[in-house]
């Protein structure tokens, strides 16, 4: 069944790394919707997953009483997934792409996950409105040989 | 079933083989970590990280060989990967860790990538 | 981690029988992180599955433009579900169980749903408001031995 | 991988052997029915359902077992379960269905219970 108008899911888990497994089930669910491989799958989950670990842990540091809000939209298309909070935001222009290399060098554990996000998907979009919301937009081309 | 995460560790010889089972996270990464922490407190330099049976791998996961793998070097050792799944190694690729870590394609080809090492070592004495 | 507050997951899928697998990935993770097995995992994503297919049937006639919508709520002593609709809505207390053996006799192919659910869940309500909304709350108490 | 659903078919002798694979639900109850149909139509009136591999039945599934038992007993036939996993026949179980339907440990002893029937038939002639 071929569907022509866009089709949405969304799903709500408390703000605790414990539930990412959770958000990659939803997220495979969603690309298994969209006929994707199993190693395209994982990397959207990848994408995702970096989202909501970051709201999780800096929007929300690790408080477990919010919620971490992932939409997926799906069309003939395109796959697109919306992450969102209420935390306290941040200016993604300065936050400067880092180089894993120099990252190795600086023993660095972390700041991988932007990059990671912007190398899997072909568009991603940050929609900040301070005190309100901040929104990461994610979309992925879908080949047309379906 | 859910998937979650375990370690299994051994000792074989110099190097420490810890084996990993189901996904690394930013939930999971911390144990990981620890284990790497534990290792190096311990002394030891040379470690192997099987991943045969790793399902998932995010950039918490990552993060942990990323950051011992400079100290491990210095201390004349390493951080090696054996077994990788291609669905998994993709993540190494897409930030280019697979030319930063030496891959193997079992945990045991690394581990004994190791021990020539070490009889190369000796021989040289 | 033991939690001491209630904690709150919600899915929204299109009102198509093709979400339905989604739907029981959600149970079945919920009950994950109830600490449930397999069995009594498998029955609670039954009695959830029954309530959204006669949402996907009954309330909104397999129009998958319509969302449903499936609340989980966990605290320590209980697992609640809640299904949602904006449908035409019915009257739950005219709608008499039926016994399967009768429904054999009358080789008939439905009418097992409702029963189903009130034979898995410890406490099943309607809480039908006309014109709004119809929901189906259920829950399952959890057994203390964990 | 989510799973999907899938029917098998056979025939063995008289009995028409149809195995399940992944989920029964409102999404699929509609093929497996148009299954027996088909066999119904064909003069089949002795059906096997393999359920070994079934992971999973909600109460469509259900409905399609209950639709057609009545009908195949009447023309002396039935429609009898092999295999069925624990975690699947409590379902079963829970409507009662264990006691209406004939189950057996596999689908091959389910077959063989209506070729047994059938040679008590001949020796009776
Ligand atoms: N949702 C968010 N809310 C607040 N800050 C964020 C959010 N997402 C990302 N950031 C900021 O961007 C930085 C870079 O994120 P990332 O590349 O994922 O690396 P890491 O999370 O490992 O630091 C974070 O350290 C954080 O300061
Ligand atoms: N959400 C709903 N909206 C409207 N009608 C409903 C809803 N849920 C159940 N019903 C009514 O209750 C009846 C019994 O449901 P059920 O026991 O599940 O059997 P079946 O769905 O197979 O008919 C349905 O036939 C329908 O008329």
């Amino acid at each position: 069944m071929r569907q022509t108008f866009e089709q949405s899911f969304a799903l709500h888990v408390p703000s605790s790394s414990e539930n990412l497994a959770m958000i990659r089930a939803f997220v495979s669910e969603v690309a298994f919707r969209a006929h994707l491989g199993e190693d395209e799958s994982l990397l959207l989950a990848v994408a995702v997953d970096e989202a909501c670990a970051n709201v999780i842990e800096h929007a929300y540091g690790h408080d477990a009483t919010k919620q971490v809000m992932v939409r997926a939209l799906l069309d003939e298309d395109a796959i697109r997934f919306e992450v969102v909070d209420q935390g306290k935001g941040f200016d993604p222009s300065i936050i400067e792409p880092k180089d894993p290399r120099q990252l190795v060098k600086e023993r660095a554990s972390g700041g991988l996950g932007m990059g990671l996000i912007r190398r899997i998907m072909d568009e991603v979009v940050y929609h900040i409105v301070p005190g309100e919301k901040n929104e990461l937009l994610m979309m992925k081309r879908l080949k047309k040989q379906r | 079933m859910p998937d979650t995460f375990q370690i299994l560790e051994e000792q074989q010889g110099e190097v420490a083989l810890l084996r990993l089972h189901g996904y690394l996270d930013a939930h999971t990464a911390a144990e990981f970590e620890s284990a790497i922490q534990r290792r190096v407190d311990q002394g030891c330099a040379c470690i192997v990280v099987d991943c045969e049976k790793l399902s998932y791998i995010s950039s918490a996961g990552l993060g942990v060989f990323m950051s011992f793998i400079e100290e491990l070097r210095e201390k004349e050792g390493d951080i090696r990967i054996g077994g990788l799944l291609p669905k998994v190694r993709q993540v190494f690729d897409i930030l280019g860790f697979t030319e930063i870590f030496q891959l193997f394609d079992t945990a045991d080809a690394a581990v004994t990538s190791f021990q020539l090492k070490e009889e190369g070592d000796a021989t040289n004495v």
